[in-house]
C-alpha cells in the first residue's frame, strides 16, 4: 500500500497504524506530531487511527532554532 | 528589594534573556552556551523527521531533563496557515500552549509579513495558545497584536541575525510607552551593550540566537549576553543621571589646595 | 580559560571597573557602592582637613581595612604644579605611588589642560609615580602621555558627570590601536551599556563615579556597572557577530512544512 | 550631463522637493514659501466646506494659476473606506489622478495602518489612481504596495511633524535597493541635513511641510530645504569618498621644507 | 533680510565654503570645482620649487586673476618652527598676512599637536598674521587659540580626508557656545548632509578639499557642498522645528469626512 | 424639506438641483465635490440632479495640508 | 607665635614641633600629610620639625571623589 | 662656486645674485620666496643680495593643497 511521508513515497501493509508507522521508521521513543492529510492526529490516536492508500502523513520534531 | 520578575501568559520568569538552539557547532556547545546564558526559556523550530538520519542525540530531551521551558517558533513560515499549522504541530509534541509567531515577508530581510502576522496572531489566540509575536518596530502593529490577546509583542531591533543592534529606539520607545504587555526585542541584537541598551530602554526582555551561536566564543558571548541583560535591566531600575552638554565635578570644589583657588 | 588580568605598573587587577568615592549620600552608601561594583580601585580626592569639623568617620580607613588599591587624585587642580603638588600630598599620606593626574582646562567643562597635562606628567614619571593621566580623546595627546612614561591612558568618554557616554568612538579605535599602555576609559559614562560598549571598543577599563553616585540607586547601579564591565569584556573577547544589512536564519531551512516551500 | 529628471507617473518633475500647504500663518506665507521651495508638486487636504465662513482666498486658485501640481491626500483618513471616498471626491474636485494615500494608525503616532493601507490602494489603483502611499519604513510594505501598482512609495523618516530625521536609514536603504519605483520620504524630517541625508541615500524625493511651516522663518527654511535637497540629490550623484578610519593629506607630501622631512 | 556676511580678520565673505586645491586631476578640473562651489577663500600648499620640471600652468595666477582670497597652509609642518618658516615664506610670496596654520602630531591621524599649534600660534599672531588654525575638537585648545589672538579656529570634524563627517557635535557645540571668534569646521567632511549639520550646529564655514576633489565627479560634488553649506546656514539662521517623539498633524483636523470623527 | 449638508440640518425648497443648492451657499464659483447619501454627485449632473427628503449631502474643497 | 594653617591664623606656643601640632587639632591619630611653606614635611620628620613665626601650614587629607 | 638649492648641490658663478639665481633657474617671472639659510631673503633685495659659497637656499612657490 502506498502513501507518502514527508514528501517521499514509501509502501506500507494494510492495517499500518500511525503508531506502528512510527515504530517502523525508528520513532516509536521520539518526541514528534503527525499529521494526516493536513489533519493532525492526536497521540492518544496513535494506536488506534489507521492509514490508508494515498495517504500523506507529515512526521515533525523539534530541532534547534531560534 | 523585592524579586524582579517577568510574567508572560502563566509562566513567571527570573531570566530576561530568552536564547534560540540553533547554529551551535553540536549538543555540547548547546548546553554549554544554554548553561551560561542563565536563561529558562529557549526557542525551538519544528521541522520534519529525517526518516533517513540516525537518531542523533535529543535536543527536546536535554531541554526538558534540564526544565528549559520550551519556546516553539513558527520560523520559516511565509503565510499565516503554515504558521498555524507548525504551531498546531508544535503543541502536539509538547503540549505546550507557547508559541513564538513569525510569518516571514521575504528570504532577504526576514521581515515579519505584517498582515499575515495579525491573521495569525487572532487564529492561534482564539486556539487558546499563549502568542509572543515576532514583528516589525511599527507601534501601531505592536498595539493591534496586544489588542488581539497575544501575550507579549516582540518586535525586531534589526534584521534577523544582522547583529546592527537597536536601529530605532524611538519606535521602541513609542511601542514601550504604550504596550500592557510584555515587550521582548527579537532580532537584531549582535552584542552585549546592544542587549544592554533594550533593557535600558525599558523592554521587558531579549531574545538572541546568531549573537551568541555565531560568536567566536559562544559559550563566552552567552555569560556576556547574560550579564549584560541583567545589567541593563538593572540600570533601568537603578534610574540613570540625566544627561548633560556640560561636566559636573564628582570631587568636592573646596579645599583645593593652590593659592589661586583656596 | 586563563584569568583575564589587567597589568598596570605592577598592580595586577581582576576587575576593570574603576570606581569614584565622591558624591555618595553617607558612608554607609558608599560602603554597599563600593562592595556592589566589585571594584579593586578607588580614587579618592585630596583636600585640606577641615579643622571645625569634628573627626566623623575615616573614609580612607574603611578602605584600606576591606583592601581596596586607593588611587588619589589631583581633581580641582588647574596647573601642572598644584597638580604635581597634590600629588606628593598625596603620597605623603599614604605612601602610593599611584595618583590620577588631572589638570583641568576651564570649570564648565572639565576638560584636560593637554599642554599642562603633559607637563605634569612628565615631571611625576620622573619623580617615580605611576601615573594614569586623565586626557582628552586626542590619539596624539594620548601617546604623547604613553612616551613619557605613564602607566595607563584615560581619555574621557564625554564631560565628567555629564552621563552622555561614548561621544567618539572613533578617536578611542585609534587610541586603541596605536596604544601599547592600558586604555581606561574615564569620565562621561552615564548607563550600563556606556561602560559595555567601552570595553566592547577594546578598552581595558572603565572609571566612573558620577553614573553610579548620582543614580536614583546608586547600589543597584553599581552592580549594574560591574555586570556591565564584565559583560562588555567578555563579548569583545568572545569576538561578536559581524554586522550585515541583510538577514540570516537562525532556524534551518529544509524540512520546513508547507509544501510550497518544502 | 543629462537632465536629471524625476518620473511618477506620467509626471515628469525636475524639482525632488514636495512640499504641503498647512499650518502657514497665512496666504502671503504659503505663496513666498512654496516660491522659495521651487517646488512642483504640492500636496493638499480635503476638507468639508465650512458652510458659515466668508469666501476668502483660495488655495486652489493661486496653486493652478501657478502651474503647481496638485497632490491631494487622504489626511485625517483611519479606514480604507474613509481614504477611499476622499480619494474619489479630490478627483472630482480637480480631475486629477494622483493621490497621496494616508491611512492612519492612530492619533498620537500618526503611523499608517499597515494592513488598510494595502487594501485602500488595491482599490484605488484599480480604480485608475496614480497611488503615492505614505508608509512605514518596513521594506516588506513597500515592496507589496509597488506590487499592488503604487506609483511611487513614501516610508517615513521619523513621525509626521516631529523633526527626527531619517531614524532608520538601514530600513530605507533595503527598501531603496528593492524598489521598482521611486522612493520618497515622507515625514520626519526637521533640518536641511536630514532633506540632505535622504537623498544621499538614494530617495528620489522627499516631501514635507511642518519642518518648512513650522520654522521661526518659513520662507527662509524653504528656500534651505530646496538647497538641501538639491545638494543631497548632486552629492549621490557626485559619488562620496569612501569612508575610512584614518587620514590621508590633500596637500603634497613631496617638497616641505624643513630639513628632518625633507 | 540683511546680507549675511562672515568676518574673517579684516575680510568679509558671502561664501561660508573655504575649500581646497589639492588632488584634483588637473588645472581645467581645478577650475571648474572652484568656480562651481562658489567659494571666494581657496587654500594653497607652500612647497620647494621642483628646479627639474617645466614650467607648466601657474595655480596662483588663476587664483589671483579670478580674484580669490589665497589662504596658504602649513600643511605637512610637524613642528613649530617649521611651520612658522612656512608661514613666513607664504606671506614672502603673496604679501598676505594669511595663514592656515596647520602643526600635525603624526602622519597616520594628521591629527594636530596641539602644544605646537599653541606655540606657533602664539608666534605668528605676534608677527601679525591673521592665523586660522587647525586644531582638534576640544574646547579647551579652541579658547586657548582664541585668547592668543588667533582670527578664528577650525576644529575638525573628523580625520583630513576621512569622509567620516561631524564625529562629536556635543564637542563642537561647546565650542561654539564659547567662541567670540568665527568656528569653521576643518577636515573630514564626507558628503553634503555632513557639511549642512556643521553649518546647522552653528558653524561660521567650513572647509574642505578631499570631500570635492576625492569625488567620482568633483565639480557635481562641489556645487553639491556649495548647496549644503547655503542650505546650513539657512536653516540654521530660520529655526528648525523642536523635535519631538510624537507627531503632530499637518492637515487640519477639522472637517474630515466619514462619520465616525466629523 | 429638510436636508443634511456637512453634518447640519438644513431647510430647502423641493425641487432644489445639487446646482442649485451650490448657488444657495455661495459656492456657485468655488472648486467642490458633492457627495449624496455616499454617492458622488458629477459636476455634470449637478444641474440636474435633484434633493430629496433626508438625504445626506458632503460638500468639500481643498484646504492647505501636507 | 601666629602661623596659617590651611589658610586661617592661628596661634601656637614657641617651640611648638608638626606632631604637637597635629595633636592639638586632634588629627593625632589621622592619616594626613603636612605642607610647611610648600614643601612637604615627610612624617618621620613631624616629632622634630618645629614649626616657626609666620609658618604657612597646609594639612590635608583624603576625601571622597572621583 | 658651490651652493645648494632645495637640497641640491649646484655650481653658480661667484657674484651670482639672487635674482640672477632665480633667472638661471628659469623662475624669473614665477611667484616664489627665497629662504638663504633659513633666513628670508625679501624680494626687493633679490637683485642685491649676492650667494656666497656654501650657501644653502630653500626656493619655494605654492602648490594645490588643502
Amino acid at each position: 500500500m502506498r502513501i507518502e511521508v514527508n514528501g517521499e513515497p514509501r509502501e506500507v501493509a494494510p492495517g499500518t497504524t500511525v503508531r506502528g508507522l512510527l515504530e517502523t521508521l525508528g520513532l516509536g521513543q521520539t518526541r514528534v506530531a503527525v499529521e494526516r492529510n493536513r489533519q493532525i492526529v492526536p497521540r492518544a490516536e496513535h494506536p488506534s487511527v489507521e492509514v490508508t492508500e494515498g495517504d500523506r502523513l507529515e512526521i515533525v520534531h523539534f530541532v534547534g532554532g531560534g | 528589594m523585592e524579586r524582579d520578575v517577568l510574567k508572560i501568559g502563566t509562566h513567571e520568569l527570573a531570566s530576561r534573556l530568552f536564547v534560540g538552539t540553533g547554529k551551535y557547532r553540536d549538543m555540547d556547545e548547546t548546553r554549554a552556551a544554554l548553561e551560561a546564558s542563565g536563561a529558562e526559556v529557549v526557542t525551538v523550530a519544528v521541522r520534519r523527521v529525517d526518516l533517513s538520519a540516525k537518531g542523533g542525540e535529543s535536543l527536546i530531551g536535554h531541554l526538558l531533563e534540564r526544565g528549559y521551558t520550551v519556546l516553539p517558533n513558527t520560523a520559516g513560515c511565509y503565510t499565516a496557515e503554515d504558521a498555524v499549522r507548525t504551531a498546531r504541530l508544535a503543541r502536539e509534541i509538547l503540549d505546550t500552549e507557547l508559541v513564538k509567531l513569525e510569518v516571514l515577508g521575504d528570504e532577504r530581510t526576514l521581515f515579519p509579513d505584517v498582515p499575515a502576522t495579525l491573521e495569525a496572531a487572532r487564529t492561534l489566540v482564539d486556539e487558546g495558545f499563549t502568542v509572543l509575536p515576532y514583528t516589525s518596530d511599527d507601534p501601531i502593529t505592536a498595539r493591534r497584536l496586544e489588542e488581539i490577546g497575544c501575550a507579549a509583542v516582540m518586535p525586531l531591533a534589526a534584521p534577523i541575525g544582522s547583529g546592527l543592534g537597536i536601529r530605532n529606539p524611538y519606535n521602541l520607545e513609542i511601542i514601550l510607552q504604550n504596550a500592557g504587555v510584555p515587550v521582548i526585542v527579537d532580532a537584531g541584537v549582535g552584542t552585549a551593550s546592544d542587549a544592554a541598551e533594550a533593557m535600558e530602554l525599558g523592554c521587558d526582555g531579549v531574545l538572541m540566537n546568531t549573537a551568541i551561536a555565531g560568536a567566536q566564543e559562544p559559550v563566552l558571548m552567552a555569560s556576556a549576553m547574560r550579564k549584560a541583560v541583567e545589567a541593563g535591566r538593572e540600570a533601568f531600575r537603578a534610574g540613570r543621571i540625566a544627561k548633560r552638554l556640560y561636566a559636573t565635578a564628582s570631587s568636592p570644589l573646596e579645599g583645593v589646595i593652590g593659592s589661586e583657588r583656596s
